[in-house]
């Protein structure tokens, strides 16, 4: 197990050093020259000049790449060129409106999942089950941003129930805040959850212990939510924890339509002002995070299923 | 003698789910919408201004107005348009690239599989949005940085998919049979292999085409869709400040038109997925 | 039903939430619609972070908050400078008895404001290490300066410590300026945010971090900069005797602007700043009376305007004030005129403005109320004149089709698709969509190019771009701010984004930038404007009018283009307050 | 007479598919008495395990459905029960053992768990009481140190153990009725015979009824007082278990007898269903010589004409990786240095269990899996390093017919193309006509219609399936044939007709067979020669009738006693 999970710590290396690589190419191919952004509307050819040799744009293209890679492995990215600021404090700031929407919403949105599948697969087949199926299936059809468009407007706007923008530091603050785009978050995720949480579920209960444990003489209800969950555990374990690295990038979209200043809008912020030692800070981060759950998921498979070994 | 080869099957299965045949229906209409308007046949003067500035629905026009007092049915229409070839080609553009690479890391496995899986791996641990943002700069905004940009980041679950059942397919007497008579690799992976995949690409792609529709809203918002003409997405975001003003037609009309179609792939994906996928038979 | 119950629970606790208000504190409640980078003076580039700096720290000089057209007033200087006969010498004596607000770089010390100070702060400003925003106010202007931020370009750290000679102390309380040539904005550019005051203790303690503390010897305190969404903003317990102005305006008296006259400021306790990017919040938030000024949103203006200049009889209920004014700025649409197209066919550039229908997009885009720019001075600024009507700006598509025939493409034929740049949102595209649709009918075809920031920024600096649409906002109320946009030395990187060169301007330009403000120099501009009015080098659009309303216990706001130091005059009537907040 | 525990009356099942409605079960009436063992034998598809779920109540819904009938247990109709009243009788009085003891366990709760929750269900106890007991049914279904193996999962059992547990938590609370839906059909054939014995063991112990359904009349005799032969649905023929043996009337119980080889003499042919009885169901009169019972020494065609292949100390080793970047640290030796010559025309069969090597073995030979060492000696040619086109062609003379005729064919490809597509590798045929033509003619060899040739696999039954796979490796007409346990998948009756065929091509057309089989009494009715493997090694080899009768290893020896005798024993 030990040795699994440091070979997978080694595995980051070379994803680390493909992220770096794509975010540098993509970055060298997109942004040009960042100084007349960075020198304001009076710039100066001259100023922008020094700007350049002072960031380290005069160098050659592989001695840039050597830097990137060097703040991917110490985690050093500098400060912001737009704010000046110190990257890890943004994030760190960041981090938290971001995570105080992103991780009731999604907690929420998961347990009320797995409940209602588990209700639709008790009742599958029959009216209810085909009901919520197509709700579900309606809800996925409609595009994010009218969701966000008009629960802002209606609840937020219209009735005013919600707070419709902003956030303030620190539990129960920022809870008027989060509310609304939580709830639209929830709404969001029901359907494509509960429409995948249902498939898992259903597949189980067509499994040959499902039977036996009826043959027992088990009533539905146990069987759906001793035997049937916990086996179905394993792959909504892969589905739910493999979005958790995003999450910490914060939901984009609800973010910027609800003046949240998290991680999503200032990844978004840094990629329209060409903000590259954020661009790549958040890149980098989010691929660790990305691979770090993704150890997650395999070690939290060890505990869900016996039959996985980690070697 | 009457034969029915599996898609047979699949298709006569089909086509007695009515939900099915009726999302069928749906994506032929807004396809043949799609190619009328390509020609010009049909909303044309999607650009003429027809009418005073955000007039609500009427007789005359059936979803309004916009602010520059277009009509929105024929925006609609010409989304439409946009819509479908954005899913199409996205559809064109990430599925043979997940296919080939899933394809050929589950088959060879070793160091192919391990170049392709790192190469899924960096992909996919890069916030989509960064790539897609990043890929339509470089690319110049347009409708053809929108095929290349959704193109590009939609093909890694594909990939994934493919790659484990070229896996599981490997193993599989048939395909040890294939090798037993002689044949070779190639053979082995794109004549037995492939077409017992299919299905799934199948599934994939009617995924594949709507989540590219819903993502060009996104892409929209961001600044970053089509440019100069009409799309539901731009629509959609032209709401963001109309609907303060109780502008919402041309919101319904576009949301309206989107969710048909999406609902229909959505809908077909799902019997698609009964009709084609041996493993849910019978249940 | 679990759903359900969810939702009231939540919606239960949002209602237990709602604040309770506080009618004891005097309070301001404000909106800045940007996000705030930092507290470093040097970098206060932009109008919101400019207004935030303003209220911790000072400058040498300050735009009078009342009075019209634009005054500066000593603010830390003691008196308007005294210059030299040969118009290049400027000393200022400082006040003394200005202390720096406290901080633990002083190490319990009440540390004075001495001349030094400022000596540094301006040479931060022209630091090579720290690439100011707002070095191009300085640049090239003291004697010594540009040499010695030259010397330390390569070096590894700057040294404070020599000696410039258009720099330099003279005692401790008087400093002394020499200008390499004559300068007649010079004292806009000591009033502008990038000369305000620092102590170098402070930006020594805090290194690269003094951008999150700022300490100055304004008004208000701001202990850290968080970098979150609310700034609070509390009295400087030990601000030194300054007090409210006593003259302005002939309206002032009515408006009960002068009614606080000679009382010592701030007069408020606390400024509260809420960061709130998008519109709708910021409007919903005023009318749940939670912030006490702000812009009207441009898509509620008919919830809140009757005609131009009055407010509907709901917001007049609530004692609610209107502020239209004039801004001092120009959109335009620039045309590459390096490009072949546009370089020597003015008749082409005249007839792409004669079709734009300007009526339409005014009232489409700003609600009727905007003015239609003639030329690059806006109004309010000396240079402008009222009478003048630049023919090529009315909306006249016969002439505009027979110019593009003479310009050699008739109906548009052999011209290629004009592709115009913009930013990304969608208003800039909308706005650009009505322009292509105005081509259209004399047979231009144009392209709308959406572009994040950085890529706009990137096409006009390199001048890879056919057209491209610009606002700019005066840095300081002298139109040289407005016509150097057309001078060429300033082409692309610089500032003449359209890369317009016309020699016969050039010549003039030079000749009007160096007098001092004076009815000849504006005789100057009025000439130099007009005749570049008819060789429509850019599109010229709009003069925007901005739309603010304040609440009715909101005292002593006046509209201010330059209102970075406005904030400490303002007052709060909680009487007025707290009857009228039963009606929110 | 008293009434029987369990009496089914008139019982009709249909099944409600998108298809339409298929019969599974109809009209069938039977009776179970208390303290007796009744088995219920059929082909796949005949109804038998439908039968036994429509007893527990546990048929498919919506799709299954019992259309009439009754069910009495005890004199009650278990059909009028609602679902409470259902669940308290299952698992308590009445409970079941499923054919797949691998998939039948709960893959993520311990065994010990899984048989304590039968008894906190339905016997009030907690669960410490519970667990106790789950130890001490374990210890008495014989699981080795029990109070240690209830901490194990499922996974870490082996598939004898998983029944095992399966039987403990069956006979947890001592029902009066033990269901056994083929509980030895997956198993290992000493496995089987060990579990079969617990089972009548504990009947005995417990004075349980059991209703013991295979397909397998061999397995019955050991066990069953009475027996109940299905046929599509319908019950053909039941009665004491001695007279079904020794005078069994239906056609198809006489063809059920006939069609399994014994390990004594058999006809050259074994007979089958159809030469009992034909389509429609109307019995046939047996010619006389196809009862003839013959040796093989005196058949001329069996004997040897030289070595055609000859395996020299073959090893194939599986990597066990391991260590930080996953290098290869350890082998498995699935074949350890094995070695033995085949005669040409002959049959060489290979016995032995689940994991004991031989498949591996016949995929070496093929190179199909690359070996590790040894030699691989071809008609005289060295081809244990040959590659390319060299062995492409060398495929054109060996071949092999797989164990699942389910998964060994493309289903995406029709017959036609299946059979075509050798003759396309190896450029046979000019056209494509003349390599359907050839396909055409194989497939009347085997027994296929003609006119089939343009069906998918699907359309097929298991049976013709597996002709299909024999006439695919015969495309390319060649020597030598590797029969990898290919008719261990196909029930009784048709495992018959496909070996009398694999002797008919083998005569025809000069074959030489390797034949790997875990069942003895197949491997001894079509080999000449035998080698039994166990842990990749061969233990013992020699003339198949040598082996049979005089086994010389222990081993040989219990896998030959395990095997059912096809004999009523207990009367």
């Amino acid at each position: 197990m030990t040795r699994y999970i440091l070979r997978r710590l080694i595995y980051t290396i070379p994803v680390l050093l493909g992220v770096s690589l794509i975010i540098f190419i993509l970055f060298n191919l997109v942004s040009g020259d960042p100084t007349a952004l960075l020198l304001g509307k009076n710039a100066t050819a001259k100023q922008m000049v020094e700007l350049r040799e002072q960031l380290g744009l005069n160098k050659s293209l592989w001695l840039q790449y050597l830097d990137v890679v060097k703040s991917a492995f110490t985690f050093d990215f500098g400060r912001s060129w737009q704010s000046k600021q110190e990257i890890m404090h943004m994030v760190k700031m960041g981090a938290y409106p971001s995570l105080a929407l992103s991780i009731p919403a999604f907690t929420i949105s998961t347990i009320l999942s797995i409940l209602i599948s588990l209700v639709v697969a008790f009742y599958r087949g029959k009216g209810i089950d085909l009901f919520i199926r197509i709700l579900c299936i309606a809800g996925m059809s409609i595009s994010s941003l009218v969701y966000i468009l008009v629960f802002q407007w209606y609840f937020g706007y219209y009735l005013g129930w919600f707070e419709i923008s902003g956030f303030e530091q620190g539990f129960p603050n920022f809870v008027p805040y989060v509310a609304l785009p939580a709830i639209i978050w929830i709404v969001l995720s029901l359907g494509p959850d509960v429409r995948f949480f249902r498939t898992i579920i259903l597949d189980e209960i067509y499994q040959d212990y499902v039977r036996t444990a009826r043959a027992k003489g088990l009533g539905e209800k146990t069987i759906l939510l001793k035997h049937v969950l916990r086996n179905a555990m394993i792959p909504i374990i892969t589905y739910v924890v493999i979005q958790i690295p995003f999450l910490i990038l914060g939901a984009l979209l609800l973010e910027s339509f609800f003046g949240i200043p998290g991680l999503g809008g200032m990844t978004l912020n840094a990629l329209n002002s060409s903000d590259f030692p954020v661009v790549k800070a958040m890149a980098i981060l989010s691929s660790v995070a990305y691979i770090l759950f993704g150890l997650l998921t395999d070690i939290l498979y060890t505990v869900a299923d016996p039959r996985v070994k980690l070697k | 003698m009457k034969t029915n080869s599996l898609w047979v099957d699949a298709f006569r299965r089909l086509s007695r789910d009515k939900t099915a045949m009726m999302s069928l229906v749906i994506v032929i209409i807004f396809s043949v919408v799609a190619i009328l308007s390509w020609m010009g046949i049909l909303s044309a003067g999607w650009s003429q201004e027809v009418g005073g500035s955000n007039m609500p629905p009427s007789a005359e026009f059936i979803f309004g107005t916009d602010l520059f007092g277009r009509s929105v049915f024929d925006k609609v229409i010409h989304g439409t348009q946009i819509a479908m070839s954005v899913g199409l080609v996205t559809s064109l553009i990430a599925i043979p690239i997940g296919v080939v690479l899933g394809a050929l890391a589950g088959y060879f496995g070793g160091w192919v599989d391990d170049l392709i899986t790192w190469f899924y791996t960096t992909f996919s641990s890069i916030p989509n949005i960064m790539l897609l943002i990043s890929i339509t700069m470089i690319l110049g905004k347009g409708i053809f940085a929108v095929y290349v940009a959704l193109g590009a980041t939609g093909w890694g679950s594909l990939c994934r998919l493919i790659r484990g059942e070229v896996m599981k397919h490997k193993e599989r007497e048939y395909v040890q049979a294939a090798g037993a008579i002689g044949g070779g690799h190639m053979r082995k992976l794109f004549i037995h292999i492939l077409p017992n995949v299919t299905h799934l690409v199948i599934i994939n792609a009617s995924l594949q085409f709507q989540t590219a529709i819903k993502s060009e809203v996104i892409l929209s918002y961001l600044g970053l869709g089509v440019q100069g003409e009409p799309s539901w997405g731009t629509m959609i975001d032209d709401a963001k400040l109309e609907l303060a003003r109780g502008v919402w037609w041309q919101l319904a009309a576009s949301t309206l038109a989107m969710f048909l179609i999406v609902l229909a792939f959505n809908l077909l994906g799902d019997a698609l997925r009964d009709a084609l996928d041996p493993k849910l038979k019978g249940k | 039903m679990k759903l359900f119950g969810l939702i009231l629970l939540i919606a239960s606790f949002l209602v237990g939430c709602s604040k309770e208000q506080n009618f004891d504190e005097r309070v301001i409640y404000l909106i800045s619609p940007e996000k705030i980078a930092g507290f470093d003076p040097i970098n206060a580039s932009d109008m919101y972070s400019s207004n935030e700096m303003g209220k911790v720290y000072e400058g040498l000089f300050e735009f009078h908050p009342l009075k019209r057209p634009y005054e500066l007033m000593p603010n830390l200087a003691e008196a308007m400078p005294t210059v030299g006969d040969d118009g290049l010498t400027y000393t200022v004596k400082i006040k003394k008895g200005v202390f720096f607000q406290e901080s633990p770089a002083f190490k319990g010390v009440k540390r004075e404001l001495k001349a030094e100070d400022f000596v540094y702060s301006i040479k931060r400003l022209a630091d090579p290490k720290l690439m100011s925003k707002g070095w191009w106010t300085l640049d090239d202007k003291l004697v010594g300066l540009n040499e010695w931020r030259a010397k330390y370009a390569q070096a590894e750290a700057t040294n404070y410590a020599d000696e410039i000679e258009g720099l330099k102390k003279v005692d401790d309380y008087t400093i002394q300026f020499k200008l390499k040539a004559p300068f007649p904005q010079f004292l806009y550019a000591l009033a502008m945010p990038y000369s305000f005051v620092v102590a170098k203790e402070v930006v020594d303690f805090y290194g690269k971090e003094f951008l999150n503390f700022p300490v100055g010897t304004g008004a208000f305190v701001l202990p850290k900069f968080e970098q979150t969404n609310r700034l609070v903003y509390t009295k400087n317990p030990n601000f030194r005797e300054k007090f409210y102005p006593s003259e302005g305006e002939d309206s002032d008296i009515a408006n009960g602007l002068l009614a606080d006259a000679g009382k010592k400021i701030p007069l408020v306790d606390k400024i509260v700043v809420d960061i709130i990017v998008e519109a709708q919040p910021k409007w919903l938030g005023f009318k749940r009376a939670k912030n006490d000024l702000l812009e009207v949103p441009k898509d509620n203006f008919q919830e809140v305007i009757v005609g131009t200049r009055e407010l509907t009889d709901d917001f007049k209920s609530k004692g609610i004030r209107l502020h239209a004014e004039a801004q001092l700025d120009v959109t335009f649409i620039s045309l590459n005129n390096q490009n072949d197209l546009f370089k020597d066919n003015k008749k082409l550039r005249q007839a792409i403005s004669l079709a734009y229908n300007r009526a339409q997009a005014n009232k489409l885009f700003y609600n009727d109320t905007a003015i239609e720019a003639q030329g690059v001075i806006p109004p309010g600024i000396a240079g402008y004149r009222k009478e003048f009507k630049n023919p090529y700006t009315k909306y006249d598509l016969v002439l505009a089709k027979k110019l593009l025939k003479e310009a050699g493409y008739p109906e548009g034929k052999g011209l290629p698709d004009l592709v115009v740049e913009t930013r990304n949102d969608t208003s800039s595209r909308q706005i650009l969509e009505q322009f292509a649709d105005n081509m259209k009918d004399i047979g231009i075809k144009v392209i709308v190019g959406q572009n994040t920031w950085p890529e706009l920024v990137n096409k006009v600096t390199t001048k890879r771009n056919m057209m491209y649409t610009m606002a700019w906002g005066a840095d300081y109320p002298d139109a040289e701010n407005f016509l150097g946009l057309l001078y060429c030395p300033n082409q692309s990187p610089g500032s003449n984004g359209a890369n317009y060169c016309n020699p016969e301007f050039d010549k003039l330009y030079k000749q009007a930038v160096v007098l001092q403000d004076s009815p000849e120099r504006t005789a100057l501009y009025e000439k130099i404007n007009e005749m570049v009015a008819l060789e429509v080098p850019w599109v010229f659009s709009f003069n925007r009018t901005k739309y603010y309303v304040t609440q009715a216990w909101l005292k002593n706001y006046k509209f201010m283009e330059f209102n970075h130091t406005q904030f400490q005059y303002l007052n709060v009537d909680l009487e007025v307050k707290k009857q009228l907040s039963k009606k929110f | 007479m008293t009434t029987p525990l369990l009496s089914v009356k008139n019982l009709t099942v249909d099944f409600h598919t998108q298809e339409g409605v298929t019969r599974a079960v109809n009209n069938i009436s039977f009776d179970i008495p208390a303290g007796k063992t009744v088995g219920i034998v059929g082909e796949s598809g005949s109804g038998k395990s439908v039968t036994s779920l429509a007893v527990m109540g546990l048929l498919q819904k919506p799709a299954g459905k019992v259309e009439s009938g009754q069910i009495l247990f005890n004199g009650n109709d278990l059909l009028l029960n609602n679902e409470d009243q259902m669940r308290k009788i299952r698992g308590n009085e009445i409970s079941m053992i499923f054919q797949e003891p691998m998939t039948s366990l709960n893959p993520v709760f311990k065994v010990g768990a899984q048989i304590a929750e039968v008894l906190t269900i339905h016997k009030n106890m907690n669960k410490k009481q519970a667990w106790d007991r789950a130890v001490d049914l374990m210890n008495q279904v014989g699981i080795p140190s029990p109070a240690q193996s209830a901490h194990k999962y499922p996974h870490e059992m082996s598939g004898g153990q998983k029944q095992r547990v399966m039987i403990a938590m069956a006979i947890a609370n001592e029902p009066k009725l033990l269901i056994a839906d083929e509980p030895t059909t997956a198993l290992d054939v000493t496995i089987q015979k060990q579990v079969i014995e617990l089972m009548m063991n504990l009947q005995q112990q417990y004075k349980m009824s059991m209703m013991f359904i295979t397909h397998d009349l061999g397995v019955i005799g050991d066990l069953a007082d009475d027996v109940v032969v299905m046929y599509r649905s319908n019950i053909v023929e039941q009665n004491h278990v001695k007279s079904i043996y020794e005078g069994a009337k239906h056609p198809y119980t006489k063809g059920l007898l006939a069609c399994r080889p014994n390990l004594g003499a058999n006809p050259r042919r074994l007979l089958t269903v159809s030469d009992f009885m034909n389509e429609e169901g109307k019995e046939l009169v047996v010619p006389a010589e196809r009862l003839t019972v013959y040796d093989k020494e005196l058949i001329p065609s069996h004997q040897g004409e030289g070595t055609l292949l000859e395996i020299k100390n073959l090893t194939t080793n599986f990597p066990i990786k391991g260590g930080l970047f996953g290098r290869t640290i350890d082998h498995v030796h699935a074949v350890n240095d094995v070695s033995f010559k085949i005669q040409k025309g002959k049959t060489f069969g290979l016995v032995g269990e689940s994991g004991c090597g031989k498949t591996t073995l016949g995929r070496t030979i093929l190179r199909l899996i690359e070996p590790s060492a040894g030699n691989i000696i071809y008609n005289g040619q060295d081809i244990t390093n040959i590659y390319g086109e060299e062995l492409r062609l060398l495929r054109r003379k060996m071949q092999i017919i797989f164990q699942d005729p389910y998964s060994s064919l493309n289903p995406r490809m029709t017959v036609g193309e299946i059979l075509a597509e050798p003759l396309i590798i190896h450029g046979i045929g000019n056209s494509k006509a003349a390599r359907l033509d050839m396909a055409k003619e194989l497939m009347d060899k085997v027994g296929l219609k003609v006119m089939h040739l343009n069906r998918y696999p699907h359309e097929f039954s298991g049976g013709q399936r597996q002709r299909i796979c024999i006439a695919r490796a015969l495309m390319l007409r060649p020597e030598f044939v590797v029969c990898d346990e290919s008719v261990s998948a196909l029930d009784v009756s048709i495992q018959a007709q496909v070996l009398n065929l694999l002797l008919d091509l083998q005569d025809e057309f000069k074959l030489t067979y390797i034949f790997i089989s875990h069942d003895l009494s197949v491997v001894n009715f079509i080999s000449d020669e035998v080698a039994v493997m166990y842990g990749g090694k061969i233990v013992e080899m020699g003339a198949a009738s040598k082996i049979y009768q005089n086994p010389s290893m222990e081993y040989t020896k219990s896998l030959l006693s395990a095997i059912p005798k096809g004999q009523p024993k207990h009367f």
